[in-house]
């Protein structure tokens, strides 16, 4: 069992503090688990399944922080510090075959030199290998790649990512309320005190109270955030994936330059996957996918592996991503790192954003957000989630949640949990 | 961009259960799940579903189609629409429903972790993997040298816990008890994966109940049904051939 | 942690194999049964004197006993095997056990009975 | 909070909807509905037998009955199940203990074939005599 609450004492003291978190994606996750590990009472709010928006159609890649290492240092010096951590807190449920830099062109070649030194001062163990070496490794890899450079990525499943932080923050008495969506915001002057939920699966209203509330809703949170007048800076920028009818390869393949569109291929299970593109949208609920983007990943991905070319498609999806604004500059070059925003200064209390980032540094954006809130509701509780084993994913969906009458009832006698079926078989 | 016309099974704690028809325009060369979100974007917010990765890694989006158990994330329009009648979306069987095409999969994880089953296991030798062999028959097969540091690559396990094996198994409808197809699958796959025998012993035995692998009537259905390739009866008959085996060898001392 | 019932190793069982065995065992015997009354027997049907007749031979009736224990085994771990489907809780289950126990007693009684009266 | 959830006995009876279902489905209703048949069968034969006990012309009586058209034609329903039972069970304890598992499609239809064929020879054995 992961380490128990805050100590006795503390809780005759004063009443524990309540935190809704918004968005159970990988960064609302990963809040919760650090909130609950330090002993608040946490309450998740999603309006649809764990992982139902970003963090689900996700390119899945545990950055090892190499693709940002020569534009975006901040950047990756925090994927590659998540990127060990991830392997101890989570360490079953990663595929750990690290990654490859490939070089195609001159221009690629040149580059080589910019990267190793970028992964050195980034403290991200690069190893060039020889290409005869690469080839042997990895048999799908374009014959005419000039030079590879292997770094530790990986992979995860972000589903069971989502899940495992959830589990864990279950365990540590948070409630995770999924298809519970939040209509709106209740504001009393300056504070904002609680939200308005509508749980799709009574269709019944509710209001839950809270001292905090973290918005960790992605590309959605500038729409809930403007629910309390406040604004985020925040440009939802969709991205299309390919996932092709096989896996080509066990290692993460990445073009050796600067990052550009569809030049990494992550193996996922039983399907490798390419991505990734980048446009604005303005509604993140409804991406159609322009076909151009798809041939695109297919003609990106055939230059790392040919074989991409005549292998069918199993899927394609766009999903947006939160980027943060930065001066309003062209989409890729917005950074990709984290922001949390304290609505305090926008004269909002007790509402906290928090934007940005990737999946593999869900935990920083975690330890940020709940450093924050710890400080605004004067808790003294450190964060632990650096080494905290997180629990089995599969507890979630076996966690009694109070309102949910039909799940799992602990405790009870040896009596088997009805798996009934529908009327309309 | 072809109006595709969408039967959805609905249904709110406390209401009788019903179907919605609506229609959504979508590409033709898109697939069942994009037709559920611009039924949910579009027409009725309040349609509870789900999904989650769009690429049958996370086994969340099981549902019936036309009263078939699939993935709608990998299964493409033009395969299951004949351009005419209405698509018929239910959520799978032996399962209580939550709400719409959300069931309550708590039971089905209790199984699961009783099989205990690690979700990574050995890469093959060899690329490409797949669970779709017509689709890549024309790649060759190529072997994988592993770097020298590396004793072996991992992937994450075949089977993505989606329970469309456990909709589609007739004993499932009936017994509660019932370890199921995905259940009894996942101790093969973990007594394969361990050589501590007390850890053997414990999944065999796990197994051999009357709820076990005995229940099974060889409809292969989980194995017709499972997207993924797992072939659970496959699995079931070899866990039973195996008791068999140890059966006799304890009865005649060998 | 939530106690999980799939995780207790239940009491093993060989009433598949049971079936297994008693269904092999019935595709000879009653095939045996057959021919000898609806092939050898002139007509396809035996009359009263050819039934006795038949019976009287000592193989024919080790094999028909043995046929009728077979058979009543078989349908029973049969229709135990659908009512099972009817999720009974564990002490309905081993009540089952008994009643059909004991129909197949009783029916095995019986055909000794009638076997054993036609012979005399 | 409610759920749906359905009784117990129209759960039991699941099997019998093949709709949407495969072949292995349609072997495993089969095999009830015919296993079922069978059972009844059995104890009607065994009733029957009783008249063995009466003496002859009770017995003879009967037999001349079982004669006719009607009962023959009974009779070669009861060998289209005893056939398709037998021989599916077969593969049930095949595939059962781990042989053929991968084949079992090709064994069910190989085996009903059988038994179409077995089932057509006998109807005309007895309708012939």
């Amino acid at each position: 069992m992961p380490a128990g609450n805050v100590s006795l004492e503390k809780e005759k003291l004063k009443i524990i503090p309540h935190v809704i978190v918004i968005g159970a994606g990988s960064t609302g996750s990963a809040t919760a688990h650090d909130l609950a590990l330090r002993g608040l009472r946490v309450t998740v709010i999603e309006r649809g399944e764990v992982a139902f928006g970003t963090t689900g159609r996700n390119h899945c890649l545990l950055h090892s922080g190499g693709r940002y290492c020569v534009t975006d240092r901040e950047s990756a010096i925090e994927c590659i510090d998540e990127n060990m951590i991830l392997r101890k807190i989570m360490p079953d449920l990663l595929e750990l075959n690290d990654g490859l830099f490939v070089a195609l062109t001159e221009a690629d070649l040149a580059f080589k030199e910019r990267f190793l030194e970028g992964c050195a001062a980034c403290h991200i163990p690069a190893t060039e290998i020889s290409v005869k070496q690469a080839l042997a490794i990895e048999p799908f890899l374009n014959p005419k790649i000039l030079a590879a450079v292997r770094v530790p990525d990986g992979v995860f499943e972000p589903f069971r990512f989502c899940l495992a932080f959830l589990a864990t923050a279950r365990e540590n008495g948070a409630a995770v309320r999924t298809y519970s969506e939040v209509t709106d915001l209740v504001c009393s002057g300056k504070n904002v005190t609680g939200v308005k939920i509508l749980d799709h699966r009574t269709g019944q209203k509710e209001t839950l109270n809270a001292d905090l509330i973290v918005n960790a809703a992605g590309p959605w949170a500038g729409e809930i955030a403007a629910k309390a007048e406040v604004s985020v800076p925040e440009i939802p920028t969709a991205g299309v994936m390919v996932a092709l009818d096989c896996r080509l390869n066990n290692m993460v393949l990445n073009r050796l330059n600067k990052p550009s569109d569809g030049d990494i291929v992550v193996p996922q299970r039983a399907t490798s996957v390419i991505g990734t593109t980048s446009w604005k949208v303005d509604d993140p609920d409804l991406i159609t996918i322009p076909a151009e983007h798809v041939e695109r990943m297919i003609t990106q991905g055939e230059q790392l592996m040919p074989a991409v070319r005549n292998v069918p498609m199993r899927a394609k999806m766009a999903v947006a991503r939160p980027l943060i604004a930065v001066g309003g500059t062209e989409a890729r070059d917005v950074s990709r790192t984290f922001e949390c925003f304290d609505h305090a200064r926008d004269g909002m209390n007790g509402f906290v954003t928090i934007a940005g980032g990737k999946t593999t540094t869900a935990r920083a954006m975690a330890q940020k957000v709940a450093d924050i809130v710890c400080r605004k509701l004067d808790v003294a509780a450190e964060c632990r989630t650096r080494d905290t084993l997180l629990v089995s994913y599969r507890l979630f969906f076996q966690q009694a949640d109070p309102r949910n009458g039909s799940s799992v009832r602990s405790g009870q006698n040896r009596s088997f949990q009805r798996s009934g079926v529908n009327e309309h078989a | 961009m072809p109006k595709v016309p969408l039967q959805i099974f609905r249904y709110k704690a406390g209401e009788p259960s019903r179907y919605d028809t609506c229609t959504v325009d979508i590409p033709d060369s898109a697939h069942v799940i994009d037709a559920i979100d611009a039924a949910w974007a579009v027409h009725d917010p309040s349609l509870t579903f789900r999904r989650a990765c769009h690429h049958s890694s996370c086994g969340s989006c099981a549902i019936r189609i036309n009263g078939v158990e699939k993935l709608p994330c990998v299964t493409k329009l033009s395969d299951v629409w004949d351009g005419r009648t209405p698509l018929r979306l239910d959520p799978l069987r032996n399962f209580p429903v939550v709400s719409d095409l959300v069931v309550d999969i708590s039971s089905f994880f209790q199984r699961m972790s009783a099989a205990d089953m690690a979700i990574t296991c050995e890469a093959e030798a060899f690329l490409p993997f797949t669970v779709d062999s017509f689709a890549v028959a024309a790649l060759e097969r190529k072997a994988v040298e592993l770097p020298e540091d590396f004793s072996r690559f991992n992937r994450f396990e075949q089977c993505i816990e989606c329970g469309i094996c456990m909709s589609a198994c007739p004993t499932m409808a009936a017994d509660d008890r019932f370890l199921g197809p995905a259940g009894l699958a996942a101790i093969y796959q973990a007594r394969h994966k361990t050589d501590d025998p007390k850890k053997v012993e414990h999944l065999l035995g796990l197994a051999d109940g009357e709820h076990g692998v005995w229940r099974c009537h060889s409809a292969f259905e989980c194995t017709e049904a499972c997207p993924q390739a797992v072939d659970p009866a496959g699995k079931i008959m070899a866990l039973r051939r195996e008791l068999i085996a140890r059966r006799f060898s304890k009865m005649w001392g060998k | 942690m939530i106690e999980n019932p799939f995780t207790e190793e239940p009491k093993p069982t060989s009433a598949w194999l049971w079936q297994v065995f008693t269904g092999v065992g019935l595709v000879i015997l009653l095939g045996l049964h057959f021919i000898a009354n609806h092939f050898v027997a002139k007509g396809g049907l035996r009359d009263f004197a050819e039934v006795v007749a038949y019976l009287r031979n000592p193989v024919i009736l080790c094999l028909e006993v043995l046929f009728l224990l077979c058979v009543t085994t078989h349908a029973l771990l049969g229709v135990r095997a659908i009512l099972l489907d009817f999720g009974l809780s564990e002490q309905t289950e081993r009540r089952l056990d008994r009643v059909l126990k004991v129909v197949g007693a009783l029916t095995v009684v019986y055909g000794l009975a009638v076997t054993f009266m036609v012979i005399r | 909070m409610a759920i749906l959830d359905s009784r117990r006995v129209s759960r039991a009876g699941r099997w019998v909807d093949v709709r949407h279902r495969r072949l292995g489905m349609w072997a495993y209703a089969l095999n009830r509905i015919t296993g079922i048949g069978l059972v009844v069968y059995l104890y009607l034969h065994l009733c029957i037998l009783s008249l063995l006990t009466r003496g002859q012309s009770a017995w003879d009586s009967f037999v001349s009955l079982a004669r006719s058209p009607f009962y023959l034609a009974l009779d070669v329903i009861l060998l289209a199940g005893i056939l398709i039972h037998g021989l599916n069970g077969l593969r049930i304890a095949l595939t059962g203990c781990g042989i053929g598992a991968g084949a079992q499609k090709a064994i069910f239809t190989m085996l009903m074939i059988v038994s179409a064929i077995a089932l057509a020879v006998a109807a005309l054995k007895i309708f012939h005599i």
